[in-house]
């Protein structure tokens, strides 16, 4: 068996902030459950789809490892959503500003 | 150590792996859009709705929501520390990690699928047992409809996940892998990430809605 | 018919008479060795013959409508059959020959050509796109056998979910599977440009041509994946009579329209940027100047692909839509506009100083550039809104729209034949044939599409199988039009055909053309160079050499 | 230059706007053919025409070629936007005519309760004010003599106006696909002088539409709950029309005919505050007519302030 080394592939990051970014999602977790039963009004939603952002970043940065691997990977993992925000942005602008 | 020979179109293993990735990365933005489009129905129809939307995310099993979030949490991490050890070398730790999160995909489905037989109990499940009556069961059974089509699509790449998984952590048992190419692997992984990342949003706006009015 | 090699205005380098031994054709002759190959160059000749049997397909539905428009009263057909036909007509033409018209055949084969590759990134994958099509295409020809589908090719809702009692559930699956094709190359593409160019092929020497495919990789894949699940959907309605999209089931059949036309107006890029990719290498071999502004030209494609994303709703400004979303998508409309008009400039622009050479492939070259600016022209006029509200779901719509697909993507797919086909083939095709076709075709054309401006001007509504006898003289007219193109698009089967067999071998660059994938012999060896090429100069660099 | 009449008075706007593009694109077009033609005639192969190459500064001309259409077409884009905003909004202080769609024909119900189908009578001068549903599918009405087009869709109303400013009968078509017969959806609209338009009304007056749905509402028992009398805890519908009412999730909502169909057609959709979800739906119990007859009563009563 080869020595315990990286050789290929972008470096992998470390047991540690694997665990951690697990105790932080877990945590995430914990807290929009939590929240979900306060009412906070239309800040219920910012909370619920803030947190699930936070946990989605942390996710494509470390386990997905778009922080070590190419630049390339992240503009193509941004595009996807940016084009999804254009489809949800512009269809949602008609239907809000629709005649009732 | 395996000699996985570079396919002929490339000039080396390197160039190999940078097309595997982008690919892999492309096809992820490609899946985004494929669940994209039932979260932008869903955005459009709880805006028109946010009442009967509410109330159908109530009818919802929290707790075991939580857990299957849990679970994929879990099991993506387990996934990214396989992936690790087969870089530094350590195959066979690899092999019971991947089998590992193969058996939380599992236990997710299992999850879900209890969830679809209360819902079906209670009659909430549209065009084949849907017996709400009130105000809002019209327009709550849009809600179900888009539940079930998320849900239903997302288990399908869970399905999937846990196939391609399994035969993952065959191939690593077998030493397909190695420090210098565990290519299919990463892609494997990428791909179960992807499927936590999208049920990281299917959470929150399926069974966390209306919790606290 | 023959080829006389000194007429021809290219000072046409003639080949021996000896077959390339190393060439791809000759890698095997067997059928199993076609429907199994990886090579791209073959996999190219499979969507052709695929996408010509659909062009003609969709093309004899088109025949079939203009003699049933002859007449006013609908005499020939019934206005089911009538339907049928101009769905089968739309839903072909749109998903199963414009859409992986260019990409799927020439850029398959040229793609890798170009940036110097042995192959595209992924070979098998490339050939599960083909198969994916056929299964698609073989969908919607069952349907056709079933009794057809009468819901237009944009299946609006709620008629194609809850109204339709034709075989809207087959078509639908055909064109998912084939959305799925249509992906798979997207992503092929993407990855075969960025990984897979030759060493010194930087971004900014990458042939038009080669950012044209780029772009519209782009498109097919973030928009087809909508496509993809809104049709999915619908099946679902359909089905199960649950959903989203019914009014009666509290659904909005505007939602279904805006997920439709996300899809489908990029997908009008699909058609057309190709081929501005196609237009800018025939013209640069024709005029041998370099291109005029080559930056602007990688711009705009990359422009047209991203702003094109933003405009759909000008699809939906009389459908109920807001009034302020409409002022949006107008205003982004004109703005998608101003890419095209760089091209069309920049195109004309080459022209000058240069050393002007007609052949066939320039002269489509031409007729494409002429009737891409006349049908973007009144893509403005569409754009307007106060226009739009008098001239949507008329005739005037279906001129502009053919101008765009037919006068532009079919000329320059066509000129990209005759362009490449020394190099796909090994043979020389009828320049005197091929010059006459080009002609006939552009005035057949402006003779079938120019009276549909007017009849839309005048008011005719469109997928009308009767219409008020004022309107017969345009509508002859055009079905007269259309007679001529149906020749004209005969002509070139019939001559190309013949080249195969009695056209006179080509050498390894009959134009004298730049670009790698003339480096090599016609037609190429299996894995295309013999030496990977590298690069030391950007595209088009004609009048740097005598 | 056509030989479309223009019989209203976004008409003549529609075409002198369109005449202007007509004309821009005129000047592109033959300028880039005349630039075309030139330079395929002088720089043709074996020409002995200079092509010396001169300096390779192509910016600013790339730059003029970028922004000048980009102005022009701001420049239309504004044109275009204040005309279709002004036809986009209907006068709401005109009465509408009420028409319904369905696969295939055009129903068309008056305020005075003449009932036509496939035709339209109007006056001239007088601005008509169409509020239009579907039965069915997606339709759209359609007169290329007004220069007027409006999608027409279930469940929802969509409105359309115009002033018809020449007397004579123009064609009526529907122009979205909606199934077989979609190509035999047409009829006539007939603007008639006001004199004659008044003794057409007079010719075929039928019950008033208020009266209709004041029958209606009898008869569906409507008046049941919503009469002040009745033991039923229900909104009373005395000048409703044109309120504004509070509903239960707290938001507000302007009682329009959008509104009052909704309340008839989806009465859970949106509940009044302070009252119980406890009315019917009258989906697939009424045609999209009727509910158009009761609609007028409910606003006559607003207007009278008095049944």
């Amino acid at each position: 068996m080869s020595p315990r080394s990286h050789r290929s592939g972008p470096k992998p990051p470390s047991l540690v902030v694997n665990l951690v970014v697990l105790a932080a999602l877990l945590g995430f977790l914990a807290l929009t459950v939590g929240t979900a039963y306060i009412n906070m009004g239309p800040a219920n939603v910012v909370a619920n789809v803030g947190i699930a952002v936070a946990k989605a970043i942390l996710v494509l940065t470390f386990y997905m490892r778009l922080k070590s691997d190419s630049p390339l990977f992240r503009i193509v993992a941004v595009s996807g959503f940016a084009w999804l925000a254009v489809l949800i942005a512009l269809s949602l602008a008609d239907l809000l500003t629709r005649p009732a | 150590m395996s000699t996985t020979p570079t396919a002929v179109q490339f000039d080396d293993a390197v160039q190999q792996r940078e097309a595997a990735t982008l690919g892999m990365w492309t096809f992820i933005s490609t899946e985004i859009l494929f669940f994209g489009v039932l979260f932008a129905a869903y955005t459009l129809c709880r805006t028109r709705f946010p009442e009967a939307f509410a109330e159908g995310s109530r009818h919802t099993d929290v707790l075991l929501g939580t857990a299957e979030t849990a679970v994929l949490l879990i099991s993506s991490c387990l996934v990214a520390v396989a992936v690790r050890e087969v870089q530094l070398g350590g195959q066979r730790i690899a092999t019971w990690l991947i089998a590992a999160t193969a058996a939380l995909g599992v236990c997710f489905l299992t999850m879900h699928g209890f969830e679809y037989v209360s819902e079906y109990h209670e009659g909430l499940v549209p065009a084949i047992r849907y017996t709400q009556s009130g105000p809002s069961a019209g327009q709550m059974e849009i809600f179900f409809c888009l539940y079930y089509f998320i849900t239903g699509f997302h288990g399908l790449h869970v399905t999937i996940g846990v196939i391609v998984l399994l035969v993952m952590a065959r191939r690593t048992h077998r030493g397909d892998f190695d420090q210098d190419y565990h290519t299919p692997l990463e892609m494997s992984a990428l791909y179960w990430h992807l499927v936590d990342i999208v049920w990281i949003f299917v959470f929150p706006l399926i069974y966390l809605i209306g919790r606290s009015g | 018919m023959s080829v006389n090699v000194a007429d021809s205005p290219f000072p046409t380098e003639q080949g021996t008479d000896e077959p390339n031994p190393e060439s791809y054709l000759d890698a095997g002759y067997g059928l199993r060795s076609w429907l199994t190959t990886h090579d791209h160059k073959r996999i190219a000749i499979l969507y052709a013959l695929a996408i010509t049997f659909f062009f003609f397909a969709g093309g004899l539905a088109a025949a079939l409508m203009r003699l049933e428009l002859i007449s006013p009263n609908g005499s020939l057909m019934s206005a089911e059959a009538y339907n049928k036909t101009f769905t089968f007509h739309g839903v072909v033409m749109v998903w199963f020959f414009l859409i992986p018209s260019i990409p799927a055949t020439l850029g398959n084969f040229l793609l890798p050509l170009m940036i110097g590759a042995r192959d595209v990134a992924f070979p098998r994958l490339n050939l599960f796109s083909w198969y994916l099509y056929i299964t698609g295409g073989l969908f919607t020809i069952a349907c056709l056998l079933f009794g057809g589908v009468d819901t237009g090719w944009t299946f609006y809702t709620p008629f194609s979910t809850m109204f339709s009692n034709s075989n809207v559930m087959l078509t639908v699956v055909g064109v998912f599977i084939v959305g799925f094709s249509s992906i798979l190359t997207g992503l092929n593409f993407i990855v075969t440009i960025h990984a897979m160019r030759a060493h010194g092929m930087t971004w900014f020497r990458l042939p038009l041509f080669v950012w044209s495919m780029y772009g519209v990789s782009l498109v097919m894949v973030l928009a087809t994946p909508v496509l993809a699940m809104t049709l999915a959907l619908i099946g679902l309605e359909r089905l199960l009579g649950v959903g989203i999209f019914d009014p009666a089931l509290g659904g909005d059949p505007l939602l279904f329209q805006h997920f439709f036309w996300f899809y489908s107006h990029p997908a009008v890029y699909i058609m057309i940027l190709p081929a501005m990719g196609v237009a800018s290498e025939l013209i640069t071999a024709a005029v041998r100047r370099r291109i005029f502004g080559y930056s602007f030209m990688v711009y705009s494609i990359l422009g047209i692909a991203v702003i094109g994303f933003l405009v759909w709703g000008h699809h939906m400004f009389v459908s109920g839509q807001s009034m302020y979303a409409s002022i949006v998508f107008s205003i982004l409309s004109f703005i998608v506009a101003v890419p095209s008009a760089i091209k069309v400039f920049n195109w004309t622009a080459t022209l000058y100083k240069g050393d002007i050479t007609f052949g066939a492939p320039m002269l489509y070259a031409l007729g494409f550039v002429g009737l891409f600016m006349l049908g973007g022209l009144t893509g403005l006029f569409l754009a307007a809104t106060a226009l739009d509200v008098n001239l949507t779901d008329t005739y005037f719509v279906v001129a502009h729209f053919h101008y765009i697909m037919v006068g532009g993507s079919v000329m320059a797919y066509l000129g990209g034949i005759h362009f490449w086909w020394p190099k796909i083939t090994g043979r020389l095709y009828s320049e005197a044939w091929a010059r006459f076709a080009a002609i006939v075709m552009f005035f057949g054309f402006n003779l079938t599409f120019f009276p549909q401006y007017l009849l839309g001007y005048e008011g005719m509504p469109r997928r009308y199988h009767v219409y008020p006898p004022q309107f017969q003289v345009l509508n002859v007219l055009s079905s007269a039009g259309a007679t001529i193109l149906a020749v004209s698009y005969l002509l070139p089967l019939a001559y190309l055909l013949w080249s195969l067999r009695y056209g006179p071998r080509a050498g390894a660059n009959p134009w004298r053309a730049k670009g790698l994938e003339w480096q090599t012999s016609s037609p190429p060896p299996v894995h295309n160079f013999d030496q990977t090429p590298t690069v030391t100069e950007g595209p088009y660099l004609y009048d740097e050499s005598p | 230059m056509s030989s479309l009449p223009q019989a209203s008075s976004f008409a003549g706007q529609v075409d002198y706007l369109f005449d202007a593009m007509l004309a821009l694109s005129a000047v592109v077009v033959i300028g880039v053919f005349a630039a075309i033609l030139w330079f395929a005639v002088k720089y043709r192969h074996g020409s002995r025409a200079d092509r010396s190459r001169s300096s390779r500064r192509t910016l600013g001309i790339e730059l003029a070629w970028t922004l000048i259409p980009l102005f022009l077409f701001v420049g239309i884009f504004a044109w275009s936007i204040s005309l279709f905003a002004y036809m986009s909004r209907p006068p709401i202080e005109t009465v509408p005519v009420y028409v319904v769609a369905k696969q295939w024909m055009w129903k068309v119900q008056h305020p005075g309760g003449q009932r036509e189908i496939n035709t339209l009578h109007l006056a001239l001068g007088q601005p008509t004010r169409l509020v239009m549903t579907s039965q069915d599918v997606i339709h759209s009405f359609y007169v290329p003599a007004f220069r007027v087009k409006q999608d027409v869709l279930p469940g929802r109303y969509t409105q359309l106006w115009f002033n018809a400013t020449r007397a004579g009968t123009y064609n009526l078509f529907c122009a979205e696909f909606c199934g077989t017969d979609h190509a035999r959806m047409g009829g006539l609209v007939i603007v008639m002088q006001p004199k004659d338009y008044a003794n057409w009304l007079e010719a075929h007056a039928g019950t008033d539409l208020a009266a209709q749905g004041a029958a209606l509402f009898r008869r569906l028992g409507c008046s049941g709950c919503h009469d002040p009398q009745s033991g039923v805890h229900a909104p009373d519908l005395y000048d409703l029309y044109g309120s504004t009412v509070p509903l239960s999730d707290g938001t507000q909502v302007r009682a329009d005919e959008r509104y009052l169909h909704d309340s008839i057609m989806l009465p859970n959709k949106e509940i009044a505050a302070g009252y119980a979800p406890v009315m019917p739906s009258y989906q697939g119990r009424i045609g999209e007519d009727d509910v158009l007859a009761l609609i007028a009563y409910l606003k006559s009563r607003h207007a009278a302030g008095s049944p």
